[in-house]
């Protein structure tokens, strides 16, 4: 047990160094792990691990771990959709997954990802809203879906929308509770979301915490099951070509629909 | 994109309620050095947007721990008057504005040669006076203004336009009425020297081809603006003996009526 | 562009040199920027700045620069006020401003600022807030003025009291939107505050940022048309006389007059 | 000043509601030296104000950041306990309490020698435990006392007086139905030994003539209560062998009943 | 008037002997202030200190001081227990009380205090809560107990128990506010906080705050009338055999019995 | 306890609503080491709770001012998941969770060589993923394993067990229903070796001699979890080649549903 308190100073030569030898391996095509760039950290999901929420689903993607877990309440709807269900995202970076979380109020990098998470799901109309009505323009169910990081390793965005659309796909909405028999979440579409991040002039998918931290830009692409484009967020303070930018978008569709088949079965 | 209407956006005449053609931008104002504390300053209308830029710095990062040996960081921070909404906002950022805050920052620290300052901030302060849809961009557009009147040194101005799907059709630089009852929006900024995009979402449904389309399109209105931002630049120093004078009267050509191409 | 990174003990240099130059000038009767001491810098006002708010004024005062927005609102009326409307006023001294202001919760500066801006039109019964009533005990309109400084050169009282006085003056109670017709806001009275500061041992209008950083008191006087006082602020840690605050007194009643003429057309 | 009311304050006889004149104070009581953690500490009732303050300082300013290298900062707080009003007041401080907090801090740093103590701070921590309207200047005279017994050196002790404007007619020291159903409330601070303005405020109506005339009726009270504090003062150091016993026992002649001219 | 600004080198060193001393002292039967082991420091309680609040207590245990006050409004029941009245208990440890408390928000030892004696009053049943309830389902009696300290020279605990037992014996419910006769709070029980600390091996009651400082474990026993042990928590970072224990509640209970009687005179 | 409900918790038999005995555990499992970025981490399954336990450090302490020069200190964050509880619980620390992570982390203290680490703090991060009565001493339990898998020296693994009554009757380990039915709960926290008790609390009605039989009953129900304990690190250790693979796998004996006597 050493303790590793190192000055700013060291830090940024470590990672130039780090940097230097990524983008030297990328660009002979190599990734630090030995995968391609176009293949994806293996990935686990154990759904109804959290028997007492509505859905939950327990991914770790590589040594990426992420707990999802979906609640569903009563609640009023908004006054400018009073025939419709509402859904809420919530991320939260915990001190616990990485040295460099800290406790308190979501952060800017927690409500980014709360917030492309929620957009994927939003935008490919995934769930029904319509149908989560209780009594119209009064009572509507409310999905609460809590994003509980454990374990990082990179690549938050794409474990964490895996984690939320199984936990949805398993999810009973407890109409028990209003005096109707439960029912499985009305589901429209199914959206995966396709992180990649660049170094050097390399492009790869599913970047480790590693490759993040040299990465000079991010993009996110989510598709729905006719190979629509839904969502999408560049990040990191790096560009793309606009070249990039459509090879990315025609990696995410490929990936897309080997995913939906492989990882959710539809 | 989350509200359903009836509401016809695109008439016979392919005419959008507006009266834009599809690929028509929005009057576009763009004023240098408005503000006399901040060390850059700009003012853009955009539509029905009026956004006010301030930039200081750089100068010594404070608390001294954000403080990074190496470069410059680049704090942005977008913020919405709590009366430039149809219903009054409560002061203080909220979620969304945290999100574009943040991805406004990447997109202007990309250009910022960053590696000049050490150990210090560059703040940029957008603050949205009236919202029209597309603040983002426009924001950011002004913010790169706002940078150059401050001196800092860059690669090039940021500049950026957003397009969407409206009735079926990718259309050009969404309204409020078009991104509340639109199909899709995607703000897009790039350098326009390159052509290297800086920032892009994307929310809705589009096609791999609509897609293309839309940046193709937002591409070609971003490089008309990036115009209108060295315009701007001009009218403020060509005119030196006026420097030091009103400044916000320094008017610029208004060219958002023309159609840009 | 040269970096300012001086020592707090530098500062301090600077800063009694500053003040040494002012009050000498001032005794011989003179200001930095070269006016009477009852002299106001340059006011421009424009108003219907900001065409979603209900009323607006964009205020210059000299370099000072602020924008007032008033939103009208439904909402409930206070228990120990069933019959009446409500006025709530906010500041927010943005960064943006002025490199002393700093992001967050309002600090006791823009507070104060706020209830010394909300007192004025408060206590002058400017707005008749009876006629403010939609359903009484249920819902009446609340008027929110809300102060958005956007460029600091001093006098942040008075220019956001003309700023709110202004918007309010032009406002509209959307009254549309419970079936009834848009109405102008009903105004009773109009105040203006004067702001005075003391350097050495003269007191001088409308201070500027330089010379509000060398003043030791400052006292802010509100009055309504008639001449009566509605509201008045002692601030910083230096003392008047008696005599000094009566003098104070009048010039504020003086200068109210001159500006409600021509500022306010009234 | 914002209720209205049919209540009459004033009766036939000119006599207010509590029985006082128009120019007579409510009970005043001052203890020093009430608390043990303390550097100096005072306790005053006034009318049914209840009010405990608390002084720690000269100590080394935390955080370091808001250190003065040439003077000491003057930190007061003001602060309601959840019970001392009618409806529960939610603990921590609200918009009221840090505009209070702040006049009152600058108030008493116009007396305080600053500049002996660079570096530091001095706190007063005010307590309302019971409200009765004229919190902040009862606040502040003990706050006064409290400093003297933290052996602060100051030119002199604050002390104020509030008058108003009941039924039309000026009156000392609003008690809690005055304040609330009265036309003006002017609250005053002065520097007894040249009677110089360190805290003033007021709202409500009144003319020139009565707010001269509600200046001058504070201003002899004020001097009068100064007297109240230096007795409180000199009641603890007269009994040196008292004073590291139940200090809280020290009790003052009540001078509150008499009128004070 | 000195100032103490020493670093925290020297207040280890400092601690160090203080702790020394005190458990020298200890072993040989004595503490710092003559006390025995058993024994108390005198207790003054002044009631109905705050009039304007329904019950108040001024309690000071040597020489530390602590005002609580009970307020008691109308509020909506809990969903779970719509027939009963509502407690609850809220601590602040305010700068004014010790040059180591710190303005803000609750910290974790001011929420400690206050869910310690909550869990004493509410678990002894002191209060009748079923009697608080105006309209079942919908209206109840909140009884707000509120610890304000002021001084602190040891044992929080204790003083803030007996307090809050204080102010709810004298407390009326204004119950004439909904159109009833105003009646006392109705009390069913009568718990007594007894909290001990270990210097040494030698356990002692109500620590003064030179004990508490150098003390390595601390703990309260609360019992009621009956002798039975009604809340309990063990605090520091120091150990109890078992034994330590059963003694330490068995001087609890014979204390309890005293109090009661000498104290509240019940 | 404070809910009350006419639920009969304990059947003719004797036995509780779950089957069990009144000195009967819920089942437990314990594994080690199922986190890759902290420097020591366990996972406890207790009955229906669900808890993980990240540690970090030594590492520098900060901010800088929480430093001690003398010795580590040891700060315990347990925090209960949106999700964990039946109805969803709002993100953000309540006062419940202040009150146990201070118990705990002083539980934790008590047992860890803070001297040989100055300067530093140790981090022990509990997040409860599914709560089912008896988090804080499950929490605690799985803390202890997982400072030693961060390899901080100790005296002994702290460990603990509630005891609680229950339809009158002394019972171990309440679950849920008995929680929230029953007459009291005692969760107590030893080190093993000693004996000594450095966590306890207790709410309710008990006797004198009833807290003698549930102390007893609980602290030899602690000693048995401490095997488990050990247990639990062993597994971990003795298969080494393993240790880099997939760690949840690590499965351990589950000696829950035998009578732990």
């Amino acid at each position: 047990m050493e303790m590793m308190i190192m000055s700013r100073s060291s830090d940024e030569i470590v990672y130039g160094l780090k940097r230097d030898y990524l983008e030297k391996i990328s660009s002979g095509g190599n990734r630090i792990d030995g995968r391609k760039f176009d293949e994806y950290r293996e990935i686990k999901i154990t759904t109804n691990f959290v028997t007492r929420a509505e859905g939950s689903a327990d991914v770790r993607l590589g040594n990426t771990r992420v707990l999802v877990g979906v609640k569903i309440e009563q609640g009023e709807p908004f006054p400018d959709t009073p025939n419709s269900g509402i859904l809420t995202t919530n991320a939260e970076l915990i001190p616990m997954a990485s040295p460099t979380f800290e406790s308190g109020p979501p952060n800017e990098d927690s409500i980014e990802l709360a917030r492309v998470v929620d957009r994927a799901i939003r935008e490919s109309k995934m769930i029904d809203l319509d149908k989560l009505v209780i009594t119209p323009g009064e009572k509507v169910w409310v999905v609460f879906i809590d994003i509980h990081v454990l374990d990082y390793d990179g690549n938050l965005i794409d474990a964490s929308t895996i984690g939320a659309v199984s936990a949805l796909l398993e999810a009973k909405v407890p109409a028990s509770k209003v005096g109707q028999e439960d029912f499985q979440l009305p589901i429209n579409h199914i959206p995966v979301m396709v992180t990649m991040a660049k170094i050097g002039s390399n492009i790869m998918v599913d970047p480790s915490l590693e490759e993040e931290e040299v990465a000079t830009a991010r993009i996110s692409v989510a598709t729905d099951e006719n190979g629509d484009l839904v969502a999408m967020q560049k990040g990191l303070s790096g560009s793309f070509t606009v070249e990039e930018i459509f090879k990315a978008v025609d990696t995410s569709i490929e990936i897309g629909k080997d995913f939906r088949k492989r990882v959710f079965g539809r | 994109m989350s509200m359903v209407s009836n509401i016809k956006l695109i008439d016979e005449n392919g005419l959008r309620i507006d009266g834009r053609k599809f690929n028509e931008l929005r009057p576009i104002k763009i004023e240098v050095g408005v503000l006399n504390r901040a060390d850059g300053s700009a003012y853009i209308e955009w539509g029905g947007n009026k956004i006010i830029v301030a930039v200081y710095g750089p100068r010594e990062a404070f608390p001294k721990h954000t403080q990074n040996p190496s470069r410059a960081i680049v704090n942005a921070r977008y913020n919405m008057a709590a009366f430039s909404v149809d219903e009054r906002k409560r002061p203080g950022p909220d979620r969304r504005a945290i999100e574009i805050s943040k991805i406004i920052g990447e997109a202007l620290e990309s250009a910022i040669f960053v590696e000049q300052y050490p150990r210090t901030s560059i703040d940029v302060y957008i603050e949205v006076l009236q919202a029209d849809a597309g603040t983002r961009i426009a924001g950011l557009t002004a913010a790169s203004v706002a940078l150059a009147d401050a001196g800092i040194p860059m690669k090039d101005m940021i500049v950026g336009c957003a397009s969407g799907k409206v009735d079926g059709k990718i259309v050009l630089d969404l309204n409020k009425e078009e991104d509340n009852y639109g199909q899709a929006d995607v703000p897009l900024a790039i350098i326009p020297r390159t052509q290297e995009v800086v920032l892009l979402q994307m929310d809705g449904n589009l096609t791999r081809e609509e897609f293309e389309q839309a940046i193709e399109m937002s591409k070609k209105a971003a490089l008309f603006i990036s115009n209108l931002q060295k315009e701007a630049l001009l009218a403020k120093y060509s005119r030196p003996e006026e420097k030091e004078e009103v400044k916000e009267e320094a008017e610029q050509e208004n060219h958002g009526d023309d159609d840009h191409e």
